[in-house]
């Protein structure tokens, strides 16, 4: 164990990839010589080379396609798209293409592939840079999605990314780079579609992925602390496949959940876990699951514009104080 | 640097009745070689005859999309490359298939929707594919295939390997991002990558200059200093000069080219389309430019082929279609128990 | 009234709206001289003119771009995108501009911008080209969706879109289009944000919305008749805003519900009218809510297994049939 | 037909220390005018040294890319169009928003997200708007603006206005789809439209000629047989007259032109940029090649401006700057009661 930022992990494990396998190789846009935009790159180009660490043009379709054209042929291209938000440009080859070749032509060519890009807003971005997309890929087959929150999640679930054989969507988030935390060393990997149980609780869980994991952590610790509340928190991690009986496992046993999210309420990653919890845990419910996500507007940049829009900790509080409200049987604590 | 975009095909024409493909090739190639090319092409005609007859038959679904006319380019574009190169098309890709080695009896299959096709059935008559004989995919995307075809042509050029990538498209494409951000990354990393655009003068309903600034096609590669000609893609040697020329380009000196191949589909965009929309003398005028004729009438010319042998090679084409349509139609569809075999790979399932 | 398919409705509609307002035209590929892909814009070409009937190159995020662009000065573009499936080229001017604008400038300049385009399968056009990717959309503000089910919401909808101030996705249905029924005569609008419901009932909702709107009533009236259900049908008709309204006050009345889409489930529309119910009528709800939506994978193109793959009329009544078994309480039927 | 692509520019190369820009237009603008355009100069200097202050001292936030080293080519490029003309621009757009007349305190106050912006807070620094003075807005999507222009264009064409679109876009914007589907499309449709590559040699950390497999970026209008040239972007009237030139074929003759304006930017790609992947011998000689300076030299020489009109000019700017400063302080933030305002038109909520 050794604590490092997510950044770090980012780039120790992109590090290590690159020299495990001749196959893995990076592309992108300022990966190289700017060292990545968010500097998760940085250095891997003096080490490694241009034919490993590939600067593109401005050309998100061209350069992903490329990257899937590659994979076909066995390589295992690791692409980064600078934020999520560019990636809109991209979605022909990934989602008519990196999807569907496994499947349209029979089984014979997979497509190794991971796209690693940072989503998320509060850094005054404003509304085409700020954006959480990733439930535009959770929702179609031949991808997989995957949204750590923390550092070790972050080492772990790139690494299963990169040896996985189908087309991966790595969803990092601006706000985490520089957040820390323990990272296992050596070959740790983490399987693709397994939820993590945070923190156990029992009075209520909240479930959550990538940053607003983190502030949802933090939430429970406090309220633990200022209020005796058992607060469960759930990590899903992956969006697709998704880890069912993780999710409802926990809700069995608290009787009441909160989705938090980053992204805008309407058809988000949470309607998701909401109908899927409905359905699987339906006489366990107490309460109906509430969802807290972002203000539906495109994000403005003013910063008390860009606060009150964002999803925070004490929307979360005043969440868990609603379910409270409801509460309809003994809660033994 | 100085465009290197070769003007002279412009330059020469390539209108009808302007055979210059050189009797060189025809000389220098082995008869049996040119009378297989010729097979090749009343193979596709007669293939794809058939597809427009069973798709009717509702023995085929889907979008069907027929390479009629264009046989000239599609066999000479194969023929121009080697055995293990990779070729990606566009979703009218039946006749490249074929040339590339799959049988009509797989292809069919494929476009019936049995299990013994060469996309398992998963893919209907726009997503041909065969690993094995680097046949990687018609797409039914306008342009998708193009990123890729670079992306295979970046892996050999990563791996030092000597195969080439070829990369058909229609004329349409060439309007859109894809094809620019294509040309632009295949000539910036210089991969060995020959683009190929079949310029059958139409996008569905829309003539080249009525979708392109530049109805001149290969001249867009100047944006990209790219090497680039016109031939006649009724003209199977001078397609096949072209193809073989580039692709000698990019296997030695990792160079990418562009090729357009003018020519005429003689139906409708696909089975479906009633095809009102070009004027009749023009299609009349094109029909007469058989490319299967003006073939024919080159081996004839050169002592090559007789009579009889054409009616052999006709027979035999004609026998192997039905041959394959016997094959599509005894074969098994998929099992509904297999609808989830392939989302994921290593995994069996979902 | 008078009986006409639901191509006829939009075409005529189509047709009004361009004889109506100068500042309305159409423009996407084939929509002239071929006359459209699917005929809706069948001698539009010959009546109004090239300069109001605009075909384009291949380039979907070029025209819908340009389509913003003139909005942006006054005019009121109809764009249509042959199918769905290419709308993933044009995602960047859709997401990251016709929805950003008005807000991100500060509500100086708004995009009266209609898109129509038509999913679904069933046509045996494989996984490329019978995609149902509206909830893409449904889940961005600043952007409008209905999806018609009748003729009639057809051309209501599509007048109310094509006077509408902000872009809005217009979503047809490949099989709907020969599909047939009464249409009201004159100026017939239908508000954007309204559901319908199509059919009464008490013992159990089936919600939906395009083509399996059309589906769903039909297997409600045939239960009807077969099985003594009352079943009520609703067809939401806008994803986005969504009437949260009168689906909740549906099964606040029957207690129960199913969710009826051609899409693929995971992340579809079906999870957000889920999320909602339980939400806003949790303690109405007798049994959870059903989901039954398209096999989660590459849609195949082989028959039998396109088939397999699409939601059917049998899957819908194994899910009533299997809600009927839940029943905790007396049906006052 | 044949591209009227001018090489004449190239030709003449608009290396350094190469005055090209026609004494004429020296000699037949008025005096006041060739001296606001240094006050527009000077202003825009000033007022990106000042941006990128408020940016290190927190009072910005988000990106924040400055104009400083492209003075010649902004002042250039606005003063060749009309008053009543569209701008579309990029994300590194505030000298031309104040160069189209939003005055510096309001894009300041956007910058600062104030309710005053030119965007009301919404856009910031990367998306400054103002429908009055049909600045129609800097985008931060690279590319995003181009076709958005071809539209505005295409309204104008639509309803036959005289007025035109003018579309700004840095050299690294070329190597993308929208680049090459919007020029296609306004040379198709013969559409007003000028386009401007601010080739200022860097997209981000990517030199033009790693990512342009032709990096002369006028020349990639041959692909669409659009007049193109390349001009000094050090030299104000240099840009000023292509532009102007530009402008009055796409009023005139509806035909679409597009601009190299060649320069350098001073800093990073944005103010956090350490900007180190340049070479610094590369950067002193450019910084060297002041625009700023280079015009106060040609305007001294023709005994237009003297030292002290410089110096006035110059505490004028900075007085302005300090002015639009200290309005942005001054101003409120929007209310949060606003946050759903403008989601959607004609419904004021959501
Ligand atoms: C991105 C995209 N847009 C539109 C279509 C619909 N479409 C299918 S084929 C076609 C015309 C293509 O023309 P061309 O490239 O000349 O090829 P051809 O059919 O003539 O071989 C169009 C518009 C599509 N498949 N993909
Ligand atoms: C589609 C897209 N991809 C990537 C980015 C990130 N990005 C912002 S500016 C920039 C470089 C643009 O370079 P250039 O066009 O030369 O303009 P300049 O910044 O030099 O003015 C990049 C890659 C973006 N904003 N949009
Ligand atoms: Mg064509
Ligand atoms: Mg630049």
């Amino acid at each position: 164990m050794a604590e490092m930022t997510y950044r770090q992990a980012l780039h120790d494990t992109l590090r290590e990839e690159l020299q495990r396998d001749e196959n893995v190789f990076l592309i992108g846009e300022e990966i190289g010589r700017f060292e990545g935009s968010y500097k998760i790159t940085a250095g891997l180009l003096q080490e490694f080379g241009p034919k490993r660490v590939v600067d593109t043009p401005i050309c998100e379709n061209g350069f992903v396609g490329l990257a899937i054209g590659a994979a076909m042929l066995g390589l295992r291209p690791i692409v980064e798209i600078m934020t999520i938000n560019f990636i809109a440009l991209a979605m022909d080859e990934i989602v008519n293409h990196a999807a569907k070749i496994y499947y349209m032509f029979g089984g014979q060519c997979p497509v190794p592939l991971v796209i690693r890009t940072p989503g998320g807003g509060g850094q005054q971005l404003s509304a085409t840079h700020s954006q959480n997309l990733e439930v535009w890929f959770a929702h179609v087959p031949g991808l997989k999605v995957v949204a750590p929150s923390t550092p070790a999640d972050a080492r772990g679930l790139l690494r299963t990314a990169v040896r996985d054989d189908n087309p991966v969507l790595f969803l990092e988030n601006l706000a985490l780079y520089n957040t820390r935390g323990e990272v296992p060393e050596g070959d740790y990997t983490i399987p693709i579609g397994k939820a993590q149980v945070m923190k156990e609780g029992h009075d209520l869980t909240i479930i959550s992925y990538s940053r607003m994991a983190v502030v949802a952590l933090d939430v429970a610790r406090r309220l633990e602390q200022e209020r005796q509340l058992s607060i469960e928190v759930v990590d899903v991690r992956s969006l697709r496949p998704l880890d069912h009986e993780t999710v409802v496992n926990s809700v069995k046993k608290t009787n009441r959940a909160i989705i938090f999210e980053e992204d805008w309420r309407s058809y988000g990653v949470g309607a998701e876990l909401a109908a899927t919890l409905q359905e699987e845990a339906f006489d366990y419910l107490d309460a109906p699951i509430q969802r807290v996500a972002g203000a539906e507007v495109p994000l403005p940049y003013s910063k008390p514009l860009e606060q009150a829009a964002l999803p925070s900790a004490r929307q979360l509080v005043e969440a868990v104080d609603r379910l409270a409200i409801r509460k309809r049987r003994v809660v033994y604590a | 640097m100085e465009t290197r975009q070769q003007r002279k095909a412009a330059a020469q024409g390539a209108g009808p009745g302007d055979p210059r493909s050189p009797a060189s090739l025809l000389e220098g190639t082995d008869r049996e070689t040119l009378l297989n090319y010729y097979y090749q092409m009343v193979l596709i005609r007669y293939f794809e005859e058939k597809a427009g007859e069973m798709y009717t038959r509702a023995r085929i679904g889907g979008y069907c999309h027929l390479n009629l006319g264009e046989e000239a380019t599609v066999v000479g574009f194969c023929a121009g490359l080697e055995a293990d190169d990779y070729v990606y098309t566009n979703y009218r890709e039946h006749g490249y298939a074929i040339c590339r080695g799959i049988s009509p009896a797989v292809v069919m299959a494929e476009l019936f929707g049995k299990k013994t096709g060469c996309s398992r059935g998963r893919g209907g008559s726009m997503h041909l594919f065969d690993l094995k004989r680097r046949f990687m995919g018609g797409y039914g995307i306008v342009g998708g295939q193009l990123p890729l075809a670079v992306g295979a042509a970046f892996a050999l050029a990563y791996r030092g390997a000597r195969e080439i990538v070829a990369c058909q498209m229609g004329d349409g494409t060439t309007n859109g991002g894809p094809f620019h951000e294509s040309l632009n990354l295949a000539k910036l990393y210089r991969l060995p990558v020959v683009f190929l655009i079949v310029n059958n003068q139409y996008g569905m309903g829309t003539r080249v200059d009525q979708g392109s600034a530049v109805p001149d096609l290969y001249r867009k590669a100047c944006a990209y200093d790219m090497r680039s000609e016109r031939v006649d893609g009724t003209d199977l040697l001078a397609v096949l000069e072209a193809v073989r020329t580039a692709a000698r380009i990019a296997r030695e000196e990792r160079e990418p080219s562009l090729i357009e191949a003018v020519s005429y589909r003689f139906r409708g965009h696909s089975v479906v389309d009633p095809d009102r929309y070009r004027p009749e003398d023009e299609v009349r005028r094109w029909r007469e430019r058989d490319p299967i004729l003006l073939y024919a009438t080159r081996l004839k010319e050169a002592g090559l082929m007789d009579e009889a042998t054409r009616q052999e090679l006709e027979t035999r084409a004609q026998q192997e279609v039905e041959e394959a349509v016997r094959f599509a139609e005894e074969s098994e569809f998929p099992s509904v128990e297999e609808l989830y075999d392939f989302v994921y790979a290593g995994e069996g399932g979902r």
